[in-house]
């Protein structure tokens, strides 16, 4: 049995996964980037290692020095928590060779969902639905009548040797098919030289829709339901809840099926993601899985009442599954938000700096996943993501109100973050009706900009107190200091007293 | 007394009336307010107008007479205006510095820089890359300039508001 | 509707009560003492009124002052939260008069429930189980003996005119019956000049287990399940969990139907608990009702999934109950610790101060009701709990193990507090089994007395960062003083420097 | 240079052999720790030895060395000896002050005061009562003793470490 875990991360995740070994009576040990000396992780393990310099190249991403604080501490298991290794099959493969238990899937399983060919290879091999297209270029129109009326409308017609949208055609009408075909064969010719045509699946109002699974390693496979992640900005998820607003139960049992079938695929053991395209009917169609551990795992959590990471390292110590799929279910409604240290205001730039003040959202229903504090200066090198806002309440309703309720208490100074951008989402109606796709954001910017809510008073009132602190400061600057009450008496006696200074 | 003080870029008058203990009479313009104003924790002021609770952060910026202030859903730049400050505003007024600075408002690592002192650069070129939390902003100029000086270089880390090139 | 609440009360359950009113969209007023100004729920409200000096008598208890509040404010609903004038029918009546809703059950109830004769009358008319006994003197043997067998063993006499243990008797075989009876009516007799005695049924080991209720202005009452909080010192609860360890679901069942029966008694509507005395067979017997909230109403919340503050409201505005007995169900396991601000190792003496630093426990399970912050000063006045730790996980086993961690998380400095003996209660074999009753704390000194877990490099390394923290004041004490980085370049330009003050 | 410090009863040497940043080399008594040494906030450490993590809270008690000092699990006052500590403590221990005075250990209210200046009390009496947070705390002599001076009055407000009663 695992006796102690190196966490081969940093940040929230590190922190998370420290919190459940404490639980399990599992040690754990840090490994940290010179910049990360201060940082909570390696505060919050039992033991620590530097790895090396700031950039992930030299620290977090290095396999050898990972390896070798493994060796040094003692540790006989090491968790990876999301990006940096998580995904890396020949580190999983070091791991094994030095005779460490890596807490993930086996070498094959990310290998082969890592690449996106051989992964939709075997997805159909395996009869899980994948965005139907052709894998072959056409050339004769009949054929890509054929090809279409099997796939069915709206498709995208692309030049085989195309690129920036030259002889692509969108069709969505019957009537359209020969023209566009045709539109597209000769703008291909002219432009490339060569009339061959893609035809694939068009998904006009496309939902990112995600089934958490958990394999053992004695073949039982089960999935912990779904996910709805479409409000996105630039491909980053900003938000995602469970149950998916749009979700019916016959869906969600098919293809919570298939999500089993997907990992099956892949003899799968460890905590996985299988990412589903949905369109507004939820026809769906795998995208990719992702071999470790999401960012958003807490609502499913929160909404099935299963510790992952416990699940993850009892499947490293090859336990098998405690809960059969008949065991499981979804009980309310739990959302995420990313809290990130960037400027919405300002093209989200992002915003790194010295945390001032912090005061954490607190009370009934509410997560925080976190790993700032007061005094921490985050670091420039890593991603911006400080926290994560994960909120349960019996409905969705609720639960949006319990959302804005945490915002309101969660106050951070010294730098700059997503949430009143965050408050923002929670107010579109879209959002509120629960009727949004990944172009939500894009299709929202006149609620998500920013909105002047101030008022002459409140305006008063910041000057008021900035102007109290200033007068206050000057007050004590112009009295003769009081160097007994801050040193303490003795300072004086001795004649030490130089100045007074802050410490 | 009476000072000016600015809020982003509104400028008013502003004066305590009275004091006792927390209580305050401070006026703001021609608005009287009476004011129960408690500090609670460092920078950290609680207030309570007519009943009313409000809450209010401050970082002091540049230096200790400016601020950044957040309450609950805005955040605004303060900036007590002082003597000196009226002169130190008067003399950039005349001389035109600051606007002839391209400083990062955040720290990050300098990636590139395009140019070197002396260059003309045209209207929305990018003089300078600087990258954060892996993500990389561009600074440009918004008309034809020249580089004056290049304070930083490549690989350099950089504060935030620190200035890294000067143009004319 | 209910559209502002004022909250008459302070600390947790004030900031408590705050957020599901901000969740309903519901604006809150605070009030407070004098020493309260920069108390968290002053600065949590939307509203605050200073309603008098620190001493209860003059502000929380002031019925005047608070209505008077509540008409300034606008408010048209008081929330009293748990204590001051939470169980007092006249404030209630005062409220109703003023044509303000009081969130919380009819004066009557309070009436009826306050006063332990007849509640215990109320019970026996309603068929609820109270403690077996005599209600009127006894003179002669054979009326004792009929009375002891109906009541059944053991049985504890007690004389009538009796105190200070004279003329009391234990009895647990048959045997000894009448020469117990015989002993205590001599005693008396000589005692106190008569003869008279009380018979009562005797608990040996007791069990503390209480049951949530709630009830609708409509006549539909329900029971959200039992707690177990029979962890007490000196008569205060200092652990809570629910299920209760020793309970049956068949017993269960039985104990919340007359729960539900003793709050019908009353015609009982709001949010109130049913406290039973249960012996080691589960015999039980209805203790008091306590028309109130409950400082562990959240392990209920918890494992029930209901927010039991939004049902008080929901109550109070006259909406019928939204779930019937069968909707509701117990998921998992839940427990919560009191921290106070006290001195564990030194009799529990209070430790009221400045807190210099606060680091809260958060992750996965864990709520942290609270309301303290760094730089808050706990005044002497009041009650010294400063919070609430709840943590909920699938078992019992996973729920204490993540307690521990919580505890461990959870650092405050700058006053003493309970969580070292909390600690120690969580390493209790006894509590671990789930094998305690009322007696627990007192038969288990022995383990929760303070240990001594310090090992040297323990004891060096709080020396070291003790001396590491002077040297470095003595170092920058010794250096001239960098005014400008303190204050700024322009201080020092305008001559102005004085001294450099901390500020 | 060397410095004796004293945790709870026990009085070691300690001293600083080297320091590099936050490297530090420390030999307390005979044992040398190679120690890596950072304040994360006001007061909180976090110290690595030889690859273990240790957290470190310190809070100033009476002056400025003296600490109440947190580890995991303990709780230890600290305070280090320098010439003019000794030179009190010597003081101390020549005129028998402080051990001839009833403080209250927090800030509480002073309940009753049971005896006046010049009356003779009886070991194990109670001299005075302090209340706070809903719970009085009585202060008794452990020995027949005099009360000296009394310097607070009933309903007086003190804080932690006031000295209450000066006893003979």
């Amino acid at each position: 049995m695992i006796k102690k875990v190196l966490v081969a991360n940093r940040g929230e995740i590190a922190v998370r996964v420290m919190r459940s070994c404490r639980e399990l009576g599992i040690e754990s040990v840090a490994v940290y980037s010179e910049v990360d000396r201060k940082s909570m992780h390696v505060r919050y393990a039992d033991d620590a290692v530097c790895i090396g310099p700031a950039p992930s190249s030299e620290s977090y991403l290095r396999k050898d020095k990972i390896i070798e604080a493994a060796k040094l501490t003692g540790a006989d298991a090491i968790h990876p928590g999301y990006g940096f290794l998580s995904e890396n099959a020949d580190f999983a493969r070091m791991c094994e060779k030095e005779g460490i238990i890596f807490i993930g899937p086996s070498p094959y399983a990310i290998d082969t969902m890592g690449d996106k060919i051989t992964a939709r290879k075997t997805m159909i091999a395996a009869g899980v639905p994948v965005v139907p297209g052709t894998t072959e270029p056409i050339h004769d129109i009949k054929t890509a009548i054929d090809v279409i009326m099997k796939i069915g409308l709206p498709v995208m017609i692309k030049a085989s040797a195309g690129g920036g949208g030259k002889g692509m055609r969108l069709v969505k009408n019957e009537e359209d098919i020969i023209s566009a075909i045709s539109g597209a064969k000769s703008e291909a010719k002219a432009a490339f030289g060569d009339d061959a045509v893609y035809i694939e699946k068009y998904i006009s109002s496309p939902h990112h829709i995600e089934f958490q699974i958990l394999g053992d390693k004695h073949g039982n496979i089960v999935h912990l339901f779904e996910r709805e992640c479409s409000v996105q900005r630039r491909h980053q998820k900003v938000v995602e809840e469970t149950p998916s607003p749009i979700m019916t139960q016959e869906v969600r049992m098919k293809m919570g099926a298939d999500a089993v079938a997907a990992a099956r695929a892949v003899n799968y053991y460890g905590a996985g993601t299988i990412e589903f395209i949905v369109d507004d009917n939820l026809n769906y169609y795998f995208l990719e899985m992702n071999t470790r551990l999401q960012v958003e795992h807490p609502i499913t959590e929160r909404v099935v009442g299963v510790d992952l990471v416990k699940q993850q390292i009892n499947v490293a110590n090859g336990l098998p599954l405690a809960f059969k799929q008949e065991d499981l279910k979804q009980t309310g409604h739990a959302i995420e938000m990313r809290i990130y240290a960037e400027d919405p205001d300002n093209n989200f730039m992002p915003s790194p700096g010295v945390i001032k003040h912090i005061r954490e959202p607190l009370g009934l229903g509410v997560r925080h996943d976190g790993y700032v504090y007061k005094g921490y200066e985050i670091p420039m090198y890593y991603d911006p993501m400080i926290s994560k806002l994960i909120v349960w309440a019996e409905t969705r309703d609720e639960a949006i109100a319990r959302m804005k309720r945490a915002l309101f208490a969660y106050k951070i100074t010294g730098i700059k973050t997503s949430i009143p951008y965050l408050h923002r989402i929670l107010e579109v109606p879209d959002f509120i009706k629960g009727r949004y796709n990944t172009h939500f954001i894009e299709e929202n910017q006149q609620y998500l900009k920013k909105q002047n809510t101030s008022t002459e008073r409140s305006i008063d009132m910041a000057a008021i107190a900035a102007f109290v602190d200033y007068i206050t400061k000057l007050e004590s600057l112009q009295t003769e200091p009081n160097t007994k009450q801050q040193l303490g008496n003795n300072w004086k006696d001795f004649g030490r007293k130089r100045s007074a200074l802050r410490f | 007394m009476s000072y000016e003080i600015k809020i982003n870029d509104r400028i008013s008058n502003i004066e305590v009336l009275s004091r006792e203990g927390n209580k305050f009479s401070i006026l703001i313009d021609k608005r009287c307010y009476e004011l129960d104003i408690v500090e609670v924790d460092k920078g950290v002021y609680s207030i309570l107008h007519d009943c009313r609770s409000f809450n209010v952060e401050l970082v002091e910026a540049k230096n200790s007479k400016s601020y950044h202030v957040n309450t609950l859903y805005e955040t605004y730049e303060v900036e007590i205006i002082d003597a000196e400050t009226k002169y130190l505003m008067n003399r950039r007024k005349d001389e035109g510095e600051d606007q002839n600075v391209i400083s990062s408002p955040m720290p990050g690592k300098v990636v590139k820089i395009l140019f070197k002192e002396g260059d003309l650069v045209k209207a929305g070129e990018t003089v300078v890359i600087v990258s954060a939390m892996k993500m990389e902003s561009e600074y440009k100029v918004k008309q034809d300039r020249k580089i004056k000086r290049i304070l930083v270089k490549e690989g350099d880390t950089v504060n935030g508001d620190q200035p890294m090139v000067v143009i004319e």
